[in-house]
């Protein structure tokens, strides 16, 4: 089925839902608010916005997005495999209880009295998370990985300058991802990128030679976008610090670690986590996330305001909890209130009801799914490194179907066809033609064989039938898209036909 | 074990498989010195429904709007969000990876993120909106950079009526650069007359090396800007004009910042479609003048086609992003507030034209019968006359606090004392009222502020 | 994609979701219950039932009924014209409200102190539809419109027995739903059926042939089948009613007549409702449904038990609500508790929510939506009977397309093609090949518009390419089913292939 | 106007079209002199966001099992539902059209009931289940319509343990039939220490124009019915034995009625997936053997294949139902309870056979420790000695009815006084208990009803 964009189905004077009554006098807009504030009206709008918004009726709007829902593909949908995404299963559970009326009414500026279960949740999940990570404090402020990750390079920056030094170079392994380099020339740094040893991590000697009085931080990231530990962690870790810089673990890819190390104990200083990836929940077509971090005892003070106190309260009976704001050397805030709350109530959830058996157990899994799948693929895709076993992830190349002519971009349009979402491509760019693995640990061995067959399937594919491999998708609404031509004639919104300028 | 599919017979079999004889051997990566010992020190897991009971009796300690008459705002707004709203968001296929990596199969995500631009266009009167940002104050910061870029210029005026914890924010993110370019954040103050920020002042602030002024509009005392002549100023300095909205609502009334000449329009999209949760997941967003595009943070969708010439979505512009251009990106955003966005384009399209028109026209009525209520009342004055939309300031001439303890005390949360972000507000308050309000609890909100003023008056009386 | 048998996905030993904790003493089964009483655990029980219940994980739950619900098509999927079945937009709010806790959780045991709320509901509800139907009383016991005909014509049996009279047959017109006999029988009937006149009618003079003292009843469906509104009806009620009868009015299609007329003002005695298809309550696949009834003065005292009661409680403040028990004359119980009362939340919802001048709009936008249909197509497709404006529904015919070979199956099958649920085909019998379209007020006239240009297109087809009709649909995930096939070799249920007999 | 597309211009064109200058001319088929006058005498409509209220406090007025501890089940029981059902059964995809006629569109629904039908086989024992009935109750008199039909006997035996609505709907049913199989209903005692039915009675009435035996199991008074005694003596007799099953969640633990040699199991389903909604909708279910397929009442799903040899799905035996048959139909069921069905499909799914075995399992020791507190509260006695599942009768020697008020102010539903069915039970309460009472609720309702019967025994001692 085909769905216009929702400007198309608008019948100018058509209602969807009506806002409610009107139970105080009807104001008289103009009386109230000279005319040069005021939208204009009538007529002479219509023809600058035609309409400003489409005007549809609820049940146009309601299959509108059930169609267009019908084009997407979720975790619920399929397999997922996306590397470095941890796209498990999304407990249903999670969203009833973000939605429970005491969780999503709440004014972020009510009394603390008023949300003393919000307060106390966030405390404790706090504490768990640091109870994971092995870390001194957490914030939960950051609103995604990469706003963590702002916000650990804040705080190392201040660190230093109270310290009195000037550091101002970051040094960030190629196989690291995108956000780090981004994070940290937003935070003010400079970027030395380190190349990976020939195992895939990182080596003491790389880190020896770059590790100068330059040198802020480390960043990291463990297990790396090979899916592999930096076996050398603790040592890296010692050097770094030894000169006086800091240790950042991306922490994006914990879901290979819970119950089984704590990164803090390997000698990490600041690390910051994806509530949305290893603590489960939807992140639909791009987030919402949350991005907390923790952080070792030097740099707690840093942390952003406000923080989160807990008190045996003397009036109060037991405890009782409330942000704290005088904290002076804080970086500040990242954002105003307090955080994604709605996300911390899932992440708060799943970790209750799995408990940490539960999560060592998460772990565990995802690390043998990741390397069934490692084992079972190895003989009909190159695996460029395969030295120990891996971690949540593994990543394959296309070097072996060189001579076939298909690459990496086709197999993963061929595996559409197959049903599954195909992995993350090309990336990390140390590895050509990257095809990046992450099972996750809700997948059932089953669905893992039906990947492996069609991988394989798709291997002979590509010997016999290059050309179907080359037009893959078929099974989708669209074929391959023009992504070049979105870019040379950019429309970026819709526009009315007469309306439309070069730009749209 | 919840969520684990595999039974232990399973669990051999791949470990045979995988060329392991023992979970354990595909452990010995890991540091052996720095193996957790036992379990994490956390609470044991539970059933389903033990963690239900659990969080409704955790939810249940909070107090949520329905149990209590709430006139709070300051860039956090209770709207009514239509029921469809949450069945659609709801729908499991768009809960998808952070990035819509494979176009063929996100088709519905990316023409929701193409329709939800255009809806911002035409609010802000723009030419090209992101996908979205976090939130209003990261947007605000992300919008200052921005306009740092663009314009080559270190310097920022920040009026003192745009929302505090942003401006906080815009000084976190500013705050380490290099070039110190935090030191040039510039404060402009509003006119105490009218609750607008003082004209004047941003002329004489205007510098050279003054890359943008930034607005909000209404601003947090819910007062309209008058932007129209800023942007002239800012305009005639090379400077561009930011102009931050954080109530959207009021869009379906005021002219567009658009049309009014702002060059970046940022802010907080929470109220189309998101509830509170206490302050997050919110919606920031971001839309600018075409010629900015290059320059601006996070997503784009634009509209192409297949190779069968079909009409398809896809993400573009991507050279301005990280996993592309890394540390030479225009931010760091990756993941963003997509199912946010969506709820928000969900209830854009319930409205509609009209209904958004009505929805402004009601918020507005009601924070007017509200403020003639109040006005009223003997000790309690309003202290700005310049236009508000749906929130405005009084002024008690005592300390709000206890005031508001007693009003508490009669399920009343009275707005938010000032005090706490400008020390030379410390008798005011900031009151909201939204169609969520109904005409009841205003007028018991007025009863119960005239009984506690009448006594706070008397005992200052005698 | 294939999604097997769920049974198929089982594997022994894995685990769904766990039932809650075991907080008391984990009791010894089988010193609490002899053997004789147990199901057989374990290894013998494994050989029998292989597995009794299929043991999948939540997510694999999830996708096996997220794909299942791929293959299906709703309202919010698409136009859905499927003939007196009023599948109209079921509003999400209904939804919500029909799951709000105090609803839901409440025991029908419970105190009648417990349950104010839904007893109120459940009174007001009952004073709307007497007032919408022109009825005396109504229950709102009946689980559907068919429970509600077997209620109705109970009552008017042990009427006639309270009066000492013997009436044994029920008069229905030939275009009644098959429901109209099957109830009849089940209430001790014996059927009659009463031919329509040429304008799709009731005669006057047929009913004057057919009411004799031994008709008990004449029960007739108003609008009838045909779309059509019965115009003698206040005549022939007179006539009936004179020779002793009741009118028993089926009143599944009271979509078209609300704000219009009542029906009791007509001359009806009894009347059912389908509150799941005109007060718009999703019915998946099969219901549930609720199906209140309406009666006149004379039935009232043989109403089912309970009845809801309300007085001005002395001791309560206000009114106060009760379930009555004593009432000697009624035919007694339909169901156990109190109805398909979720249904009446959101049935109670709509009414409020569209007030009487909405009631009123949406039968007359029914109208005006069949009417428009019927006019654009029926140059199209033979429209049998056309004399005067249809109601809800219109009824078209494939005598035209006979030259083709084709036939109305085809037609309905190809629609689907076109993304548009078939209407309703080959009822009423009284129509060769029928194709009964009834669009509902809530589509749009786009969607109207669209509709009839397919049902246009498909004609043209018929005509070049009559082998597209006949082998359609193409775009569903199975082609047409053998469905002789599935009675010549049951298949009822899933079985292991090693036990399947013949009949599975 | 809610939910109606039409713009007044739109309205216009369209009539045009329609051959009509007005909606009136659409309208003079029906009798100018019957039209409504006015308006219907209803509320005026409103806004989503007030209804939303309104219906919220109506609900308050109600109270949910959330807000006390209810020891209620007598047929209708509360479980907790895992949240996935809801979650799976909200999709807007399954909400079709009472009869999926065009199986091409249909598969799901259509594979869905074909599984329903595979568990409710494979729960009862039994060869055939159809798609859904109404309830327990209507299910039971379809069940002996359905054996009047196959052993063309008038006669019914009952037990009085059999639930006494369902009693009462089975001669609703018969009533008025005009064979008067009303009159043959004969109820068939229980036996006063053992709480289950009195097979000895069964045997004497067994004569030779009986079609069926009905037993409860576990009976009205949560007691097992030796059903294999009856199911031979019944046989002997040429008559067939129905079971009724009520609470389903004893599948985990008892033999299956099939093995026990029934013939045609009914029953309710509401125990899997389905809330209590006060008394509906719940669902009603039916299996039988595989001779009796013909005779069944309402839907059945069969598997087939399509024309290119797929595995497909799709109504079939259609010649028992009313559509095809009409007055000959096996039923006049129509609409059935697919919903309901598929909920319970869901949840018995995510339960899985080990699953629904601990659940069971952790009911019966719920009701074994609430027995075993409540036994030994002086004055509390059971009555019956063979073994129970969930539930469970008590006698109080004392009217039930001021101690269940005096539990109430305590926030204790403490069960069903059962005087209300059974005269001779008027000092009698039922309780049950399943897993969503907590120990602590269990334990608080027996030190409360030890307070209670203390002073109770202490004014009667007196
Ligand atoms: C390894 C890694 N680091 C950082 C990020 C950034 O996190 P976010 O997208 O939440 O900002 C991601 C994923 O997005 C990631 O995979
Ligand atoms: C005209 C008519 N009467 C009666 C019924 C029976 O109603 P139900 O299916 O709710 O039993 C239906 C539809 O099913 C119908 O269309």
């Amino acid at each position: 089925m085909e769905e216009p964009v929702l400007f198309e189905r608008s019948v100018s004077g058509r209602r969807g839902v009506s806002p409610a009554e009107h139970d105080v006098p009807v104001t008289d807009v103009s009386a109230l608010i000279p005319e040069r504030f005021l939208r204009s009206q009538g007529e002479e709008a219509e023809t600058t916005y035609d309409p400003m918004l489409p005007e549809v009726s609820e049940l146009e709007v309601v299959r509108h997005y059930t169609r267009l829902s019908q084009w997407n593909f979720g975790v619920d949908t399929g397999f997922y495999p996306l590397g470095s995404c941890t796209m498990k299963y999304n407990p249903k559970i999670n969203e009833d209880i973000a939605r429970l009326d005491g969780f999503t009414t709440i004014h972020p500026y009510l009394d603390e009295s008023l949300t003393q279960g919000a307060l106390k949740l966030m405390y404790e999940l706090e504490g768990y998370l640091a109870e994971i990570t092995g870390m001194e404090a957490i914030t939960l402020q950051p609103s995604a990985g990469a706003h963590g990750e702002l916000c650990g390079l804040l705080m190392i920056s201040k660190c230093l300058k109270a310290r009195g030094e000037h550091r101002t170079k970051v040094l960030i392994p190629d196989t690291a991802h995108g956000t780090n380099p981004a994070s940290s020339h937003l935070a003010g740094f400079k970027v030395v990128q380190i190349e990976s040893g020939a195992d895939g991590c990182i080596t003491l000697d790389s880190i020896k030679e770059a590790m100068d009085t330059d040198v802020a931080a480390l960043m990291l990231t463990n297990p790396n976008t090979l899916g592999l530990f930096e076996h050398d962690i603790v040592e890296i870790a010692e050097i770094v610090h030894e000169r006086g810089g800091f240790v950042f673990c991306d922490g994006a890819n914990m879901n290979a670690l819970m119950g089984l190390v704590r990164l803090g104990e390997l000698g990490v200083d600041v690390v910051q986590l994806n509530l949305h990836k290893t603590f489960s929940t939807p992140h639909g077509g791009g987030g919402p996330g949350s991005g907390p971090v923790g952080v070792g005892a030097e740099l707690a003070p840093y942390l952003p305001t406000p923080r989160i106190k807990k008190e045996s309260g003397i009036k109060r009976e037991g405890e009782s909890y409330s942000f704290e704001y005088d904290r002076p050397d804080s970086i500040g805030r990242l954002k105003a209130f307090y955080g994604n709350f709605a996300i911390m109530v899932r992440a708060y959830g799943y970790i209750r009801r799995c408990g940490p058996v539960g999560l060592r157990r998460v772990s565990e899994t995802a690390i043998l799914n990741a390397n069934y799948i490692k084992q079972r693929l190895k003989s009909t895709f190159d695996l460029p490194y395969d030295d120990k076993p891996c971690m949540h992830e593994a990543v394959f190349s296309d070097t072996g179907l060189k001579e076939t002519g298909v690459n990496t971009m086709d197999v993963a349009k061929r595996l559409i066809d197959y049903g599954i979402h195909p992995p993350t491509v090309y990336f990390p760019m140390v590895v050509g033609g990257a095809i990046m693995v992450e099972p996750t640990e809700t997948e059932s061995k089953a669905e893992l064989d039906d990947f492996i067959a069609a991988m394989e399937a798709i291997a002979e594919e590509a010997k016999e039938k290059p050309e179907l491999l080359r037009n893959a998708p078929f099974t989708t609404k669209v074929s391959r898209v023009d992504e070049t031509r979105a870019a040379r004639v950019p429309k970026l919104k819709w526009m009315p036909k007469d309306h439309m300028t070069a730009f749209d | 074990m919840p969520y684990i599919p595999h039974t232990e017979a399973e669990v051999s079999e791949m470990l045979k498989s995988a060329g392991a004889d023992s979970m354990e051997e595909l452990l010995t990566c890991l540091p052996a010195d720095y193996r957790v010992e036992g379990s994490l020190r956390l609470p044991a897991g539970m059933s389903e429904m033990a963690l239900k009971e659990e969080m409704a009796s955790m939810a249940s300690m909070n107090c949520g709007s329905g149990e209590r008459s709430v006139f709070l705002g300051a860039g956090a707004y209770a709207h009514y969000i239509p029921s469809a709203v949450d069945h659609i968001v709801s729908r499991s296929e768009f809960f998808t990876a952070y990035t819509p990596y494979q176009p063929e199969l996100s088709q519905g995500t990316l023409q929701a993120v193409f329709e939800y631009q255009s809806f911002v266009c035409r609010l802000t009167g723009m030419d090209v909106s992101n996908a979205s940002l976090y939130d209003g104050a990261s947007a605000t910061a992300e919008a200052v950079l921005m306009a740092g870029r663009i314009t080559r210029r270190p310097g920022v005026l920040l009026s003192r009526a745009l929302h505090p914890e942003y401006r906080e924010v815009v000084s976190t993110y500013l705050g380490s650069l290099p070039e110190s370019t935090g030191e040039s954040i510039k404060e402009i103050p509003y006119c105490p007359n009218l609750g607008s920020t003082f004209v004047e002042a941003v002329k004489t602030a205007l510098t050279g090396d003054i890359a943008c002024v930034v607005l909000q509009h209404p601003n947090f005392f819910g007062t309209l800007e008058e932007l129209e002549e800023v942007a002239e100023v800012a305009h005639a300095n090379g400077s561009l004009l930011v102009v931050v909205v954080n109530e959207p609502v009021s869009f379906g009334l005021l002219k567009s910042p658009g049309e009014a000449g702002a060059d970046i329009v940022v802010g907080e999209n929470q109220s189309f479609g998101n509830a509170l949760n206490y302050g997050g997941p919110h919606l920031g967003f971001m839309s600018a003048r075409e010629k900015f595009l290059r320059q601006m943070p996070g997503r784009l969708v634009g509209e192409t086609v297949d190779t069968e010439g079909r009409r398809a979505f896809c993400l573009t512009f991507a050279t301005r992003e990280q996993h592309i251009r890394r540390e030479r990106a225009t931010s760091n955003i990756c993941t963003n507030h997509g199912l946010t966005a969506l709820a928000a384009s969900v209830h854009l399209a319930l409205l509609g034209e009209a209904g958004l028109r009505e929805l402004a026209h009601l918020n507005l009525s009601k924070a007017t019968y509200l403020k003639e209520r109040l006005k009223s009342i003997e000790g309690v004055n309003l202290i700005f006359s310049s236009p508000t939309f749906n929130e405005f300031v009084l002024c008690l001439g005592t300390d709000p606090e206890p005031v508001l303890k007693v009003l508490l005390e009669k399920g009343i949360v009275g707005g938010l004392a000032l005090g706490r972000f400008y020390p030379e507000l410390r008798e005011h308050l900031l009151v909201t009222a939204t169609e969520i309000n109904s005409r009841t609890e205003i007028d018991n909100f007025a009863d119960a502020l005239g009984t506690v003023m009448a006594s706070v008056l008397g005992v200052t009386g005698t």
